[in-house]
């Protein structure tokens, strides 16, 4: 599998804070996680990327102990954890729906961990006034989750974890349940976080967005398998496969069928001269573009490959404006400029660059 | 209203149908109204008419028959007097305490475990659920056996060779309310540990996970995190086993009748005795109102809060 | 990397297990031991009764004394058993059965997504009322149904059921509704369905599990019930359960435990059956209808 | 015509002789509708006034007669009989006369009286004074100074069954044998509390405290299972109604060889003469209303009365009927009867108020270990506060 | 109010499909709508915007006749349907959750409002055939909605309210439990339907992607009020207050205080000479502008002012690049292109574009 090969120098170079070999997880006759090897640098900021049901929260609850894998080890800083109970593996985590006690107030939801643990009362107290500071949630330690915000709630939820001192942080859609302006804004303290505690993150999302601007690295995985595991730039602008290509990206990749002639791609309407990444004869081949990679106006005319697309439907967005068009009969996405003034029905002539471009066998879809 | 000013102000065009005129209020939802009549009848003709009825007839000298020749305090001078009406009381205060207790804790313990992912939960659940399919006289009937010094337990055990052996509830007068309280316990836990169950499985998955991690122990999870958040459905539970408490009646006749020496008297006993034993009627509803006081006196303030704190958003 | 390593050994008679399992079936056991001394009981001869121990198994299985349940006990001067009573109580059963559910879930309904000026109120009442003993309302209810002209009919005690039955279903069916999306109620009103399309075109449908809760409730109580059966109705009409207890209480020197047990799982069947046969769905309603509102 | 009568005569014999009423009656060519309810009058009596108030009445019900009535009479629910008891000549036949008293109200007959019970009998098992070579005791002192020795033997000397009714009756059965009839006449007939509190029922109330002893260990709650106890000489004896001797009849027991009966607790042979009787609902229809009638007359017609009063062990209310087929017991009672050594049954002298309490009271102190002072004290209260 | 000034000519022009006058709404105390006016176009797409809670349900809702309103009328078409049934008013809804009728078919749900107008059955069949026919889900109209995807769903509820051929289309939300690819593909789908028919719509969102790229014109509102009434563009390049500005861009729109000193922005180290749009004296003031607007790079250098920027938080998103920095004290986002390598602490350069640039007085708040 590609994931093997793809371990970047860096896990290799520093002693890696989470390792996990050969794991494997069937519930009854489903398997839901195969042969996953993976391994996590100290302070690395790792998100679990895939779409619904790929396996990504099997995978987190596996390496926090809460499910016993059917085979395979997980290793945290070294040690064999992979029948330490989840409070004994030095792992925080933060779940989507907060999963606060209702009950307590934040400041009990804080300290339960603690209290339980006979950590000695001075030291809760210290620990909780640090979360607190460093969340900004101090205000509100006298309060019942009932009467706090989605936002505040994750908040205490992330102060759950932080409290415990732990090494591993683990995230499972935390904030999907929050609204779009609340999301962004955490997103950045999040990011802020994990900047200034320097500690092991592992996050799982489905969101493209978070993975893009949390992640230091990204796995990508489907089917209980990882895909791909890179650092954004890499998913983003070298996609292993056409899965990845497809997944990552919103509007996404534009995909022409053709031929990989040695040197160019061939499609219909299409001939796109491509520096040879790889050697071998000629097949079928699938060119991926990405909207934003199109190039228009101006900058359209100095492209190597010039042709047309016929305006169907135009998206303004502000920052931009989404094109939706056709191309060798299939539809064509194009991003442009915020300011860009495009009709339906209006001819755009386009460029593309064939350094931006991806290319994919067809039939084992894997990147040429 | 300015519906008319509104309309001659407003411009837009072709607004040439008049506008119409607003609908009465009492003919809003008139589907609606007409179908909850039964239930606005009982209500208040059923509920609060016939418990009026009984409250008022409570002030008079009825014996066989209701008749409206008032006495004034006297039924409840008479009551307050009578030695049976204590310890009808003082039964139901302990059987009610005992019975909501047990009932919660067995019911709540029985639910946990089966939330276990215990295999065979189907079955277990229907046995312990299947004696609320029966009637009280018949759980009254079989425990009566069951407790049957003679032939019951206590006969089974001294046969086996303990022949100090002692288990006859029914016949002692300190222990009689417990034996009613084993059978009472068997016949509604079932029903109590469905709705526990019930509630359980409405706790967020991520709940018990983040207690995991937070290393709680998994009955300090229960006690402090998951009954605290079960609140709703206790109150349920609570409001099933009270209604069931005061009216208990069927499986004190069926078990003991009151006896021994009635030690095992209740309220609701009390009042069928004198209404249709003694045939005082006014003693009977006098009886019955204390009754009514005493359930409207818990449960308004529980109303209040379940009905009119919170309104569908 | 140090630690054990492999699959982990793998103990199915874990010590928390056989607690879990030992604690389920010690409890299991207390609740089915009167069931089993029932069972056993009407399977014996009364001699061996008189005898023995009664949780012992039958030496010789005897199937009389349920026949004499059936067909022969006496009550009164009618000695054929159970069995005209048990056909009484399904003719009792059926039409309350289907009334008090219809009220209660209209009601329900109207209260949960229809809501009007008072109407909370009189549900708060309906509430207290199942607090009530039902003595109380014995004979004020004897003069309304008299005035109304239906005392001593089937009619009037299947009326007397529903509004006994009332107020416990109609909260069931009220917080079940309540549970159901606003917006499926009012894409229904889109849709142009009224008030009775609403209800009987898109929410019976798919409310399933709380009308079996509600049913079965019903079941088990109009099934049970003995006082209302015999004060409210004439003996052509006496459910199964005044044949039981006349069986059960008539004392004719010896108590035929056997009989008396026999007649005993024969009236209790029709509710035992509706409980096993009914299984999760029960629980499904309880949840909904019970737990949430 | 269909006829509905409601009872609560559910057991072996009594069913027994309820069907001697149907077969007369069906042989009238009218039709028995049976409205039989098992258990007591309590479990009983609130369905037949229901029906009563409901508007739906049964043709004619069973009560025992007394006050019971007395307010349904009042209120014009009931048929007044009047008339077919003046034609019959009630006032000639029905012996004694008490019983017809407690039918009448305000001059008018309102009831039909069908048989007579009498509370005063304690009931013993020969067999097991045999076994302890001792006398079968003839009265109560030697039954009392006789208890040690049953007691050594493992048995209980006086059956009880644990429902009240049972502990009052025989505390109302002591009282009448101890106190006299006088003393007993004045409680229950006059209402006389100082009576109540006085040195009469004092003696009463020890011998009560006394036999509550010696019931210890009848662990029973039916009155025939109590019977049963005797029977089968688990307990030496019972103070219960003459409606035991069914029982013992039926258990193939000889009245006088196999068991003795002792009326009035064999001190002073006076009996009550309870009994049960039949009321008429008032109803419009004048064909039901002959048919009340007719049913009435019926009941007291010498055929009814034997074949019904042997199937129920009971006595008839008319002198004038043989019963050739008596048992010594039942001989016994007759003679009593002929003597007119009665007393009216407490059911016609309380009302059932007070009844209710007083078997709360003794049933309380027979389970208890209430004092004899204590018990009297609170008798006395009732019996001041009852009308 | 502003938007009764803003109700631009394009509803003035043509004849209103629907109106609402004077619209008032109260549950019990709590005023949920407040004297609301509002025309909306013949064909015209209508979206409602605005936070959680200000009203915008409550409107639909209000138009749709599944709420009574306090005071005020409605008319559809010149018709007062002020107290008509829902049924009446010629409106088909589409919700958040759908809404589907759980246990009819596809094609059960399609006509089952037909049905309950005793609509023929062969004029049933046509029409929901043609329904089927535009959404594309002609297979599935024998199964239940269970075994249907959400996208799936949401295409039969909108095929609701396309069988009843009705003159205005309402959405609640429609997309908003749909996942992001899901969500992308629909709204264009919706587009194009828009497109097709013509018909009418009105469309509630909080999500302003939707806004942005569906509507003919916006309607933000804020506590029961409109806010701003205008086309997407309006509405991203002039926003007529600072809540409309600060609401719609996401991130969303630097604040820089200030003092307006009439031809001129004067804020901390800056100094920004703006064309007068207002006349009036010098007052506080506060300059908008987006992060997108905001010059970097070559760019930079020829803009009208430049500062800099001390970088804080990086955010690759793939198609561009988020710059999380501070200027003045005061945290300050630049939306970069994908390309952007820049670095936290870096310096970044900058440059502002007063034509590109928002002015509000700093009391009301309203744009100069
Ligand atoms: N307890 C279970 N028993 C059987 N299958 C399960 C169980 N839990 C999860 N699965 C299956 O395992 C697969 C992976 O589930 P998982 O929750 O890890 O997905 P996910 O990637 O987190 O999806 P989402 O984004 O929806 O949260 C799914 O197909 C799910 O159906
Ligand atoms: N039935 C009601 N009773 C009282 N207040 C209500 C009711 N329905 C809505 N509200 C209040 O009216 C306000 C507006 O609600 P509305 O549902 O219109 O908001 P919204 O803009 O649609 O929000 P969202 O984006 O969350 O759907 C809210 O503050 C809400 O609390
Ligand atoms: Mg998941
Ligand atoms: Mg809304």
């Amino acid at each position: 599998m590609t994931e093997t090969a793809a371990i970047p120098p860096l896990a290799a170079a520093s002693s890696p804070s989470v390792s996990i070999r050969g794991l494997r997880l069937a519930f009854g006759a489903v398997t839901v996680l195969q042969d996953l090897d993976l391994d996590i640098a100290e302070g690395e900021f790792l998100v679990l990327l895939g779409s619904s049901g790929c396996g990504k929260s099997t995978l987190l609850n596996c390496i926090a102990g809460l499910l016993e894998p059917t085979d395979g080890q997980i290793f945290i800083k070294g040690r064999n954890v992979t029948w330490l109970e989840p409070s004994e593996r030095g792992i925080g985590m933060v779940f989507q729906s907060y999963a606060l006690y209702p009950q307590m107030t934040v400041r009990g939801n804080l300290s339960f961990g603690l209290r339980n643990a006979r950590v000695p009362r001075e030291e809760i107290d210290r620990r909780v006034a640090r979360a607190a500071e460093i969340l900004q949630i101090g205000p509100l330690l006298d309060r019942k989750p009932g009467q706090l915000s989605g936002g505040q709630r994750q908040r205490v939820a992330i102060g759950r974890a932080l409290v415990r001192d732990v090494d591993v942080f683990l995230f499972d859609e935390p904030l999907s349940n929050l609204d779009a302006k609340l999301r962004t804004d955490l997103r950045v303290e999040l990011k802020r976080l994990h900047q200034s505690l320097g500690n092991t993150m592992i996050y799982v999302t489905h969101d493209q967005v978070e993975a893009m601007t949390l992640a230091d690295r990204i796995a990508i995985m489907k089917g209980g398998r990882i895909m791909q595991l890179g650092t954004p730039d890499e998913i983003y602008n070298r996609p292993a496969n056409r899965y990845v290509a497809d997944f990552i990206g919103s509007p996404s990749m534009n995909f022409l069928e053709g031929q990989w002639e040695g040197g160019a791609f061939r499609g219909k309407d299409i001939l796109l001269p491509i520096p040879a990444r790889t050697g071998g004869t000629a097949r079928p081949a699938i060119l991926g573009i990405r909207p934003e990679h199109v190039m228009t106006g101006p900058l359209a005319e100095t492209a190597p490959l010039r042709t047309e697309v016929i305006v169907d439907i135009v998206e303004p967005m502000g920052a931009d404006t989404l094109v939706w068009g056709e191309l060798g009969g299939k539809p064509f996405r194009i991003r442009m400029d915020g300011q860009a003034r495009v009709r339906p029905g209006d001819r755009l002539p386009i460029g593309l660059d064939p350094a931006r471009a991806s290319l994919f066998d067809a039939r084992t879809e894997e990147r040429l | 209203m300015a519906v008319t000013d509104q309309a001659a102000a407003s411009p837009v065009r072709g607004a040439s149908a008049a506008p119409l005129r607003r609908p009465m209020r009492l003919f809003r939802n008139l589907s609606a109204k007409i179908a909850t009549l039964p239930m606005i009848l009982t209500a208040t003709v059923i509920f609060v008419g016939c418990t009026g009825w009984t409250v008022v007839h409570s002030f008079t000298s009825s014996r066989l028959l209701p008749r409206l020749d008032f006495v004034g305090l006297d039924q409840y001078d008479r009551l307050w007097s009578t030695p049976k009406w204590y310890v009808a009381i003082q039964n139901l205060a302990v059987f009610g305490v005992l019975s909501l207790i047990f009932s919660l804790v067995i019911g709540f313990v029985l639910a946990a475990l089966l939330d276990r992912k215990v295999r065979g939960e189907d079955v277990f659940r229907t046995i312990f659920l299947y004696p609320f399919a029966l009637s009280f006289v018949v759980t009254g009937l079989v425990w009566q056996w069951l407790l049957n010094p003679e032939l019951g337990i206590q006969g089974v055990v001294r046969d086996l060779g303990w022949t100090s052996f002692t288990f006859d509830p029914l016949y002692n007068r300190d222990l009689v309310i417990y034996g009613l309280l084993i059978a009472a316990l068997w016949q509604g836990t079932g029903l109590v540990m469905c709705i526990m169950l019930a509630g359980l499985r409405s706790v967020d998955d991520e709940i018990w996970k983040a207690a995991r991690v937070d290393g709680i122990p998994t009955w300090k999870t229960y006690t402090h995190v998951i009954i605290p958040m079960m609140r709703p459905v206790f109150v349920t539970a609570l409001v099933l086993i009270a209604s069931g408490i005061v009216k208990v009646y069927d499986l004190v006749v069926a078990m003991t009748q009151g006896g021994p020496g009635g030690a095992s008297e209740v309220p609701a006993k009390y009042v069928m005795d004198a209404m249709f034993g003694a045939q005082n009627l006014g003693q009977g509803f006098a009886a019955s109102t204390m009754m009514l006081l005493s359930v409207v006196i818990i449960l308004i303030p529980w109303a209040y809060l379940e009905f009119g704190g919170r309104r569908r958003g | 990397m140090d630690g054990p390593r492999g699959p982990r050994p793998r103990r199915i008679l874990s010590r928390g297990n056989i607690m879990l399992y030992g604690t389920l079936i010690v409890v299991a056991i207390y609740y089915l031991l009167p069931l089993w001394v029932m069972v056993m009981t009407s399977l014996k001869g009364m001699p061996e009764i008189r005898m023995g121990n009664i949780f012992a198994p039958p030496v010789e299985i005897t199937f009389e004394p349920w026949v004499k349940a059936w067909a022969e006990a006496c009550t009164g001067l009618n000695c054929d058993g159970l069995s005209r009573g048990f056909w009484n109580s399904v003719r009792i059963l059926v039409p309350s059965v289907a009334l008090s559910i219809a009220v209660a879930s209209v009601s329900g309904y109207a209260l949960s997504m229809w809501r009007f000026r008072g109407s909370e109120t009189f549900f708060a009442i309906l509430l207290i009322g199942a607090f009530i003993p039902y003595q109380v309302m014995l004979y004020p209810i004897v003069i309304l149904l008299r005035e109304i002209g239906l005392y001593g009919s089937l009619w009037g005690l299947v009326i007397v059921h529903t509004i006994f039955g009332m107020p416990i279903n109609t909260l069931l069916f009220r917080n079940w509704f309540a549970a159901i999306p606003e917006e499926l109620f009012k894409a229904a009103r889109v849709d142009g369905a009224g008030f009775w399309g609403i209800f009987l075109r898109v929410l019976v449908p798919m409310s399933l599990p709380i009308f079996t809760v509600s049913a079965i409730i019903q079941v088990t109580g109009i099934w049970n019930d003995f006082l209302f059966g015999v004060v409210y109705t004439t003996p052509a009409n006496y459910p199964m359960t005044v044949q039981l207890n006349n069986i059960v209480n008539s004392v004719q020197g010896v108590k035929e435990y056997n009989v008396n047990m026999a007649a005993t799982l024969l009236t209790g069947l029709v509710p035992l059956i509706v409980y096993f046969a009914s299984g999760k769905l029960f629980v499904r309603g309880i949840a909904a209808g019970a737990v949430k509102g | 015509i269909d006829f509905e009568v409601s009872h609560w005569w559910t057991s072996g014999g009594e069913a027994n002789a309820v069907a001697k009423i149907a077969e007369a009656w069906e042989a009238t060519g009218n039709t028995w509708v049976d409205g039989a309810i098992a258990g007591s009058g309590d479990t009983a009596r609130p369905i037949m006034i229901s029906r009563i108030l409901g508007g739906d009445p049964m043709d004619a019900f069973q009560f025992n007669h007394g006050r019971q009535a007395e307010e349904m009479i009042q209120a014009g629910l009931l048929l007044d009989l009047t008339d077919v008891a003046e034609e019959q000549g009630w006032r000639d036949i029905v012996n004694p006369p008490s019983l017809l008293d407690a039918c009448t109200y305000e001059g008018r007959i309102y009831c039909a009286p069908i048989n007579i019970h009498s509370w005063q009998w304690m009931w013993l098992n020969n067999s097991v004074y045999e076994e302890l070579g001792l006398p079968v005791p003839t009265n109560w002192d030697e039954f009392v100074d006789t208890a040690d020795e049953v007691r050594a033997a493992g048995k209980v000397p006086l059956a009880m069954g644990g429902q009240s009714w049972q502990s009052q009756g025989a505390f109302s059965v002591m009282a009448v044998a101890l106190a006299g009839r006088d003393a007993w006449m004045a409680v229950y007939g006059d209402k006389n509390a100082e009576v109540a509190a006085g040195p009469e029922f004092a003696r009463v109330f020890e011998a009560a405290a006394a036999a509550r002893e010696l019931s210890r260990g009848s662990n029973v709650q039916d009155w025939n299972q109590a019977t049963n106890m005797v029977i089968t000489g688990e307990a030496a004896a019972q103070i219960m109604g003459d409606w035991a001797q069914g029982e013992f009849a039926m258990a193939g027991m000889v009245a006088g060889e196999d068991y003795t009966c002792l009326p009035g607790l064999g001190v002073n042979a006076l009996i009550s003469t309870g009994g049960d009787a039949f009321y008429f609902p008032r109803q419009d229809d004048p064909e039901v209303t002959a048919a009340q009638k007719q049913f009435a007359a019926m009941l007291l017609s010498p055929e009814v009365q034997v074949s019904f009063n042997l199937a129920k062990g009971s006595l008839p209310v008319r002198g004038d009927v043989d019963l050739a087929a008596a048992n010594d017991c039942m001989r016994k009672g007759l003679e009593i009867l002929a003597q007119g050594n009665t007393i009216p049954d407490g059911n016609m002298l309380l009302t059932p108020d007070t009844t209710q309490q007083l078997n709360d009271l003794i049933s309380e102190f027979w389970a208890t270990d209430m004092s004899a002072a204590d018990a009297q004290a609170r008798f006395a209260e009732i019996i001041a506060s009852a009308d």
